[in-house]
């Protein structure tokens, strides 16, 4: 496709619809995800899933390279702690979310738009609950200052 | 080399005189606006100050409103140019037209990273201004305002501003870059896309009073540029040119002056060991440096690394051992690899933290051995790289070329 | 790039037809780059789905596809088996999960629809940064490594080699047998007076199968089903560690004793004449059933449920071997008086309930208490105070026998950590499911049996050595290979600066440090791609297979269109 | 109470007839300090092994040409050291290296690690660059005043933690009158005191944090505590911090010289992180335009991701920044806010696992459960 076309149809997707972004691990959240919609749950829209093996893989850059290209909101979902089907990952995830989440604070920055849940395979309606929630606080928020900033 | 500034003299160019009443800023910025507003561009990359703040960066804009922000000659350089052209296009044409604001020295170092295949071109509209030089980053950063009013009276002093940047007083490629004494250096217009050199378009300030900008095509895509701007190109250059090359020939002597007092300066491992003394190895000067385009210095490599034991053996042999190590193999080193392609910007002097003259020091190396090889960087996109090429007879008379470069490493450890 | 990817998207039956314009799809993605063919088709997991595929593929010669259906854990399998069949390699292909994740979710089509595109669009970018990957098959290894040479320890290692298996027992005390090798007398309705520990270790050691290691422990673990290495080490006067392979390992470190500690209400090591009941077994094993002036004792009270409270659960085997200790008194003399004090009775067996009984004939007291009793001297006797129905009540004895709850044998947490399975909160190794699955840990070929697990009396112990080696026996095939996991880490070597924070963060053991070329190895083996390790990479040297950051990186684009 | 010797001579003279005597009965192989490399007052880190040398030893010169825990962890980094080696330290450069051997990067093995009550070391902006530090006579002043010593970095003005910790030795400066005449060195370690019999001098006992450095503490907490409002005035919130990087040139220099930033090849400047045409083109079709080079943000704050929570705020960063962005203010702020979170002090403890390689199964529990 040539590089106008592509130009063309980005521009029609312009008019701004909040975008979320959730990372999730394939064995607890995917899952609970995938039974969110066997069971035909409502959820936003604008949540868009990420599949990872598992929430250790998430790596904080990822995290933030999608916040300073401008997602009005970060998910990071996986099992509850010591549920993890490879033990121990959540709580890397865990802790790296931790250190993102302070940086993000202390400088000041949206922490609120970057957020980790536990969703177990079984919790439909928790994934149904807090994608919502969080759907609603992003609403809130507005959109991500960072998506039209250009001095990055 | 005088006498290749004599040819050019000889057949006077043909280009576009651009009314300024405004002021050159606005005048090269509206130019920009027309060819954005006309599609003959797709974006632009200008140098543009930060909203609010006081500090320049480069901005690749497809919004005219951005324009506003955008300065080609900015009091200082940040980014050296070819560096930050390089950096979005390395990995491949970016397939949008491009038209690319620089000053001459960044062209240059642009069409040096395209023999080095560190930067795509295609779709790229090289466009350098006659430059009166650039501030030293380190007074812009301290007194914005007071550097920036100092910059303004280069403009009028033309060569002999004493303010500017100590290489850029003796720079030589202030305006359109222009081969010393390379074969394939025709000045004759127009140039065919075989055999270009440097920039497409060329936009000369001087002997224009703040008054007109000129518009001098190099090449035919810079030519086909104006015409579709309907800015053909029907005016005598004489003028300007006669201007350039007068002052070409002050700087071209300043140039030797100063090249002979710093080889003085530097002769000698201990004299070049003092010159780089304060050095602390944080290697701005090589990340500022638009040639030095590695990923991974071989320098800050761990290639170099040894074990304790022979840094104790070192340190006995002279009593004492420097760290951290190897600081003057790393800058002969350095410029073992690219004095040859040092478009002599500046970039390094401006980004040592230690006001070490490396600029100068390097500047100097360059010309000796790209005179050497009768080379002279960035003016023309087909000459070859020196060492990508060699002819079997020469430099018969050399016998060890490394053992400059050893040397040095030897005493380097000393340093006592 | 320059590729051929073929997009097809299944209607999955009304499913994903009715719900989201499929026609509007194929318009906005076949203009993309590198997209060769986009179709649409009923359903692609039917057998006409997976010959129309494989047809595809070879008449539009794709080098990639992406499959828009149902979830990857629905039939990601399916389609990856598609590829193969027609010659093109399954990691060259992509799900995207236009069903449960989106036709299901968004009730209004438009929008459906352009989550749906937005979807695929992102797989289309990700598929074109897929590379081949090649699923490696590696030997089983058959042998077994039996950690704890007691009951279980002993039954599983026979049962095993019985079965022509070689087993490698790791006892680390210098003698087997464990605590069931302790015990002077099996309950009487057990079966013969002879220890039956005996035998099997008598069995374990004529077995040229069993190889034995004594005084010894391993000391470490890597691998995972069918291909474990482990090293075991030897103590005593020359220490020496010695390194096995083995294709299944099995848990039987058997249990300690609670010890209410010397201050406690028990007057345990404080008063003369209080014993656990560990004591009165070895003082039963000697016949020397004497108290400290030499003398047999007149009154003997038993104390059940000692830690219990404290511990949150019952040890299942008190009661029994304290009733049998009554029995065992009443045998010695028939007017000896004995107490037993409890504060719940539990009798699993089907013959408890009559051997109970039979006691209580003997005369043998039975005291329901409350929590609280307290043990003090008394002259040269001993006074038992409890609360009975809110009254308190003592009775005076020359003799007191604690039962201590049933606790984690010492080197419970160091196994755990080594081998990567969890504990429970009780502090015992967790099973899988304490009914469904009970000798199965999360670590596949890693399995627990016996008084590690919790709680057990003999013969519940003896049952689930013979499961877990039924289990293994089923697994473990010899001559059966291995796919290891194919979607694992790798190190860019010219990235690894070398400072091993992925060897901490790795679970499984699979990142070990290469001194010579001062970088850290992936076991590719052994690694299960978890991708953790990933994160913790601050030069970014460890690449995950088939989760790159750039795969990665074009989903995060697409997605914020 | 701590035990120390006292030499009756000028404290730097009574380092180098101390360090003479440990080189000279060989006690160590070499002694690793500053030094002077020229009559301009420029200094450089060396491994003295001649005593005659150590004429130039210049270990109290309050300067930082590079972090020498980093320059440590260099000369470590392939194997331990064979024979004892003296190095003196400031505490922050101690932390750092404590901090890279904890990486796996440098080796404690054979170093008798001396260290000093650190008065901060002077920026080389300060200086405007040039390594001109002939009058230090200003700065000794305010050291032996317990004063913050005038053109000092930012960040040493704002240390906290000028005590060293896991130092064999600690020389006294901070409130000490008398320099001139008598050098102090407290021995805190049982290595510490073997080696000081080499020393010319009579064994004391005195209480090594005192009034005096307290009095140095309780400046820089406050000026700390204004620093952070200042911070939070300032450089808080998107704007602030787009204001704060608009000069940075991506020269990286603020990750060459820090000390914990120890991959030799940086995520950062590798092809993985570098714009493709396609993330130009859409981030240029996003926005209507980029800065270019683009990800600038992305750097710093990755970078802090990645090292923040073991910054040991030596304020190399800041020094080297050719356009004086405050780096190393913001670095340490975060590294701060990061130490309480994990209750991790870099450089505090070997045994301490690195918090990006261990966590605790306990901690964060209310985190994704809400």
């Amino acid at each position: 496709m040539t590089v106008k076309k592509k130009v063309k149809s980005m521009n029609e997707t312009q008019t701004h619809r909040p975008s979320i972004i959730g990372f999730l691990c394939t064995w607890c959240s995917y899952t609970g995800a995938d039974l969110a919609g066997t069971a035909r749950m409502k959820i936003p829209a604008e949540f868009k899933v990420i599949r990872v093996m598992c929430s250790g893989r998430i790596d904080p850059l990822f995290v933030l390279k999608a916040f300073l290209k401008g997602a009005d909101g970060v998910m990071m979902m996986g099992c509850h702690p010591g549920d993890c089907h490879y033990q121990k990952g959540n709580y890397n995830a865990r802790r790296r979310y931790v250190t993102l989440n302070n940086i993000l604070e202390t400088l000041g920055l949206d922490k609120d738009r970057i957020s980790l849940w536990w969703v177990s395979a079984s919790e439909a309606p928790r994934f149904k609950q807090v994608t919502t929630d969080f759907a609603d606080k992003i609403k809130e928020l507005g959109p991500n200052p960072l998506r039209e900033e250009i001095f990055l | 080399m005088t006498s290749t500034q004599k040819d050019d003299k000889t057949e006077s160019k043909t280009g576009k005189t651009l009314p300024a009443e405004d002021g050159i800023t606005s005048a090269i910025i509206n130019l920009l606006k027309k060819s954005l507003a006309e599609k003959q561009v797709e974006a632009i990359m200008i140098p543009s100050k930060v909203p609010d703040t006081e500090a320049y960066t480069w901005l690749l804009l497809q919004d005219e409103s951005l324009l506003a922000l955008g300065n080609p000659l900015p009091p200082v350089m940040t980014v050296q140019g070819g560096k930050a052209l390089s950096n979005v296009t390395k990995h491949g044409d970016l397939q949008e037209k491009v038209a690319a604001v620089m000053r001459p020295c960044e062209v240059q170092a642009a069409v040096e990273l395209l023999k080095l295949k560190q930067i795509d071109l295609d779709h790229i509209y090289l466009i350098s201004v006659d430059c009166p030089g650039a501030m030293p980053l380190r007074d812009y950063v301290n007194d914005p305002e007071k550097t920036a009013k100092a910059f303004e009276e280069a403009f009028s002093t033309w060569g002999e501003n004493e303010s500017v940047r100590p290489v850029c007083q003796i720079c030589h490629q202030f305006s359109l870059p222009a081969p010393q004494q390379s074969a394939s250096s025709d000045n004759s217009l127009p140039k065919t896309e075989a055999n270009f050199p440097a920039a497409d378009l060329h936009i000369g300030l001087i002997g224009g009073d703040g008054k007109n900008v000129f518009l001098i095509p190099a090449t035919t895509k810079g030519q086909d540029l104006l015409d579709n701007l309907d800015l053909s190109a029907e005016d005598s250059m004489a003028n300007w040119e006669s201007k350039v090359e007068e002052i070409r020939e002050r700087k071209l002597n300043k140039r030797k002056a100063a090249d002979a007092e710093w080889q003085a300066k530097t002769e000698g491992v201990d004299n070049l060991t003092a010159v780089f003394d304060d050095c602390i190895n944080c290697h701005n000067c090589q990340s500022a440096c638009p040639v030095c385009y590695c990923q991974q210095c071989y320098f800050d490599s761990q290639l170099l690394r040894l074990s304790p034991e022979s840094y104790l053996e070192r340190a006995e042999k002279r009593g004492a051992l420097r760290f951290p190590l190897d600081t003057l193999l790393f800058h002969v080193g350095r410029m073992s690899h690219m004095a040859l392609s040092c478009v002599s910007c500046g970039a390094c002097e401006d980004a040592c933290p230690m006001s070490i003259p490396v600029g100068q020091v390097f500047t100097m190396m360059g010309n000796k051995t790209q005179e050497y090889f009768a080379y002279s960087p960035g003016t023309d996109r087909n000459e070859p790289l020196p060492l990508q090429i060699f002819e079997e007879d020469e430099f018969g008379e050399v016998e060890t070329p490394r053992e400059g470069a050893e040397a040095p490493k030897e005493e380097a450890e000393k340093n006592v | 790039m320059n590729g051929h990817i073929g997009v097809y998207v299944c209607e999955c039956g009304p499913n994903i037809k009715d719900r989201i314009d499929i026609d509007k799809v194929l318009e906005d993605i076949s203009s993309l780059e590198n997209v060769k063919v986009a179709k649409r088709f009923p359903l692609l997991c039917s057998n006409d789905g997976k010959k129309f595929l494989e047809e595809e593929i070879a008449k539009e010669e794709l080098s990639h596809l992406v499959v828009a259906a149902c979830s990857p854990r629905e039939h990601e399998q399916t389609f990856m088996t598609v590829c193969v069949k027609a010659g093109l390699n399954p990691y060259l292909f992509q799900l995207i999960n236009i069903r449960e994740q989106c036709a299901w979710m968004i009730p209004d089509k438009e929008q459906a629809t352009a989550k749906a595109i937005q979807y695929i669009r992102a797989g289309i970018q990700r598929v074109a940064f897929h590379r081949p990957l090649e699923q490696k098959e590696i030997d089983s290894i058959p042998d077994v490594c039996v950690i704890g040479g007691g009951i279980s320890g002993l039954e599983t290692s026979l049962s095993l080699a019985g079965r022509d298996r070689r087993v490698y027992l790791v006892e680390k005390e210098d003698s087997l047998g464990g605590m069931a090798g302790k015990l002077s007398k099996l309950l009487p309705y057990q079966g013969s007076e002879l220890s039956p520990v005996e035998a099997k270790i008598k069995q374990a050691q004529d077995n040229a199968n069993i190889e034995i290691f004594t005084s010894s422990t391993v000391s470490d673990v890597r691998g995972f089903l069918g291909n474990f290495d482990i090293t075991i080490s030897t103590h005593g006067e020359s220490s020496e560690a010695r390194k096995i392979q083995a294709g299944a390992v099995v848990v039987a470190t058997g249990f300690g004793l609670y010890d209410p500690g010397d201050d406690s209400q028990y007057g345990l090591g404080q008063i003369d004449n209080v014993f656990t009941a560990l004591e009165f077994e070895e003082m039963l094993g000697k016949d020397k059933l004497l108290l400290k002036n030499g003398k047999p004792p007149k009154s003997v009270a038993l104390i059940h449920c000692i830690g219990r409270k404290e511990l949150g659960y019952c040890s299942k085997v008190c009661c029994l071997y304290s009733i049998k200790f009554a029995h065992l008194l009443k045998n010695t003399s028939a007017d000896i008086d004995v107490t037993e004090l409890y504060t719940d009775l539990c009798l699993p067996h089907k013959s408890d309930q009559a051997y109970f009984d039979e006691a209580k004939e003997k005369g043998i007291r039975f005291i329901r208490t409350g929590d609280d009793v307290l043990v003090k001297e008394k002259g040269k006797q001993i006074e038992v105070e409890y609360d009975r129905n809110g009254q308190k009540d003592s009775v005076t004895v020359d003799m007191v026998v604690l039962a201590p709850a049933m606790v984690p044998s010492k080197d419970t947490a160091t196994l755990a950590e080594m081998l990567n399975i969890p504990l429970d909160k009780t502090g015992f190794f967790k099973e899988i499911h304490e009914i469904l699955d009970s000798i199965s840990t999360p670590i596949e070929g890693v399995y627990i049996a016996g008084c590690a697990v919790g709680p057990r009396d003999i013969p519940e112990s003896i049952v689930q050595s013979q499961a877990a080696s039924g289990k293994i026996l089923s697994s473990l095939i010899p001559g059966k290979k291995i796919r290891p996991e194919v979607k694992v880490s790798e190190i860019r070597e010219d990235f690894c600066t070398g400072c091993q924070t992925c060897l901490s963060i790795c679970f499984y053991g699979a990142i070990s440090y290469d001194p010579i070329k001062d970088i850290s190895v992936v076991n590719e083996v052994i690694c299960r791609g978890c991708g953790s390790c990933v994160g913790s990479c601050p030069s970014g040297a460890i690449r995950s297979k088939h989760f790159t950051y750039p795969q990665l990186y074009r989903e995060v684009l697409e997605a914020l269109r | 109470m701590s035990k120390a010797v006292k030499i009756q001579q000028s404290t730097e003279d009574g380092l180098r007839s101390f360090f003479e005597s440990l080189l000279q009965d060989k006690t160590v192989k070499g002694i690793f300090t500053l030094r002077k490399i020229n009559d301009e007052g420029g200094v450089s880190y060396s491994l003295i092994t001649d005593a005659d040398d150590l004429k130039n030893a210049v270990p109290l010169y309050p300067q930082m040409p590079v972090n020498a825990g980093k320059v440590l962890s260099d000369f470590t980094l392939l194997e331990p050291i064979q024979e004892p080696v003296a190095a003196v330290l400031r505490p922050c450069e101690l932390r750092a290296f404590i901090e890279l051997v904890k990486r796996h990067h440098g080796n404690l093995d054979n170093i008798l690690l001396i260290s000093l009550t650190c008065g901060g070391v002077r920026s080389l902006k300060s200086l405007g660059g040039k390594n001109d530090l002939k009058d230090l006579s200003s700065y000794w002043e305010s050291v032996s005043k317990s004063d913050l010593a005038p053109n000092n970095r930012e960040t040493c003005q704002t240390c906290e933690q000028f005590i060293p910790q896991n130092a064999d030795m600690v020389i006294a400066t901070v409130g000490q009158k008398d320099m001139d005449k008598e050098c102090t060195v407290f021995l805190t370690s049982p290595k510490g005191e073997e080696y000081a019999q080499a020393a010319p001098g009579s064994t004391v006992s005195e209480e090594m944090e005192n009034e005096k450095t307290q009095a140095l503490m309780d400046k820089r907490s406050e000026q700390k505590a204004k620093l952070l409002e200042t911070f939070k005035h300032n450089q808080s919130g998107l704007k602030a911090l787009i204001k704060t990087f608009a000069p940075c040139l991506g020269c990286h220099g603020c990750r060459q010289v820090c000390p914990i930033c120890l991959c030799h090849l940086c995520d950062f400047d590798s092809k993985t992180l570098e714009y493709q045409p396609v993330n130009v083109r859409s981030e240029l079709n996003q926005k209507g335009g980029l800065k270019v080079p683009p990800g600038n943000i992305f750097f710093h704050l990755g970078r802090m991701s990645h090292m923040a929570v073991s910054c040991v705020s030596c304020g190399m960063c800041s020094d080297v920044c050719p356009v004086n962005i405050p780096v190393a203010t913001l670095f340490s702020t975060v590294g701060d806010t990061l130490e309480k979170v994990f209750e991790y002090v870099p450089g505090r403890s070997l045994e301490e696992p690195v918090p990006e390689g261990t966590f605790k199964e306990q901690e964060f529990v209310e985190i994704g459960e809400q």
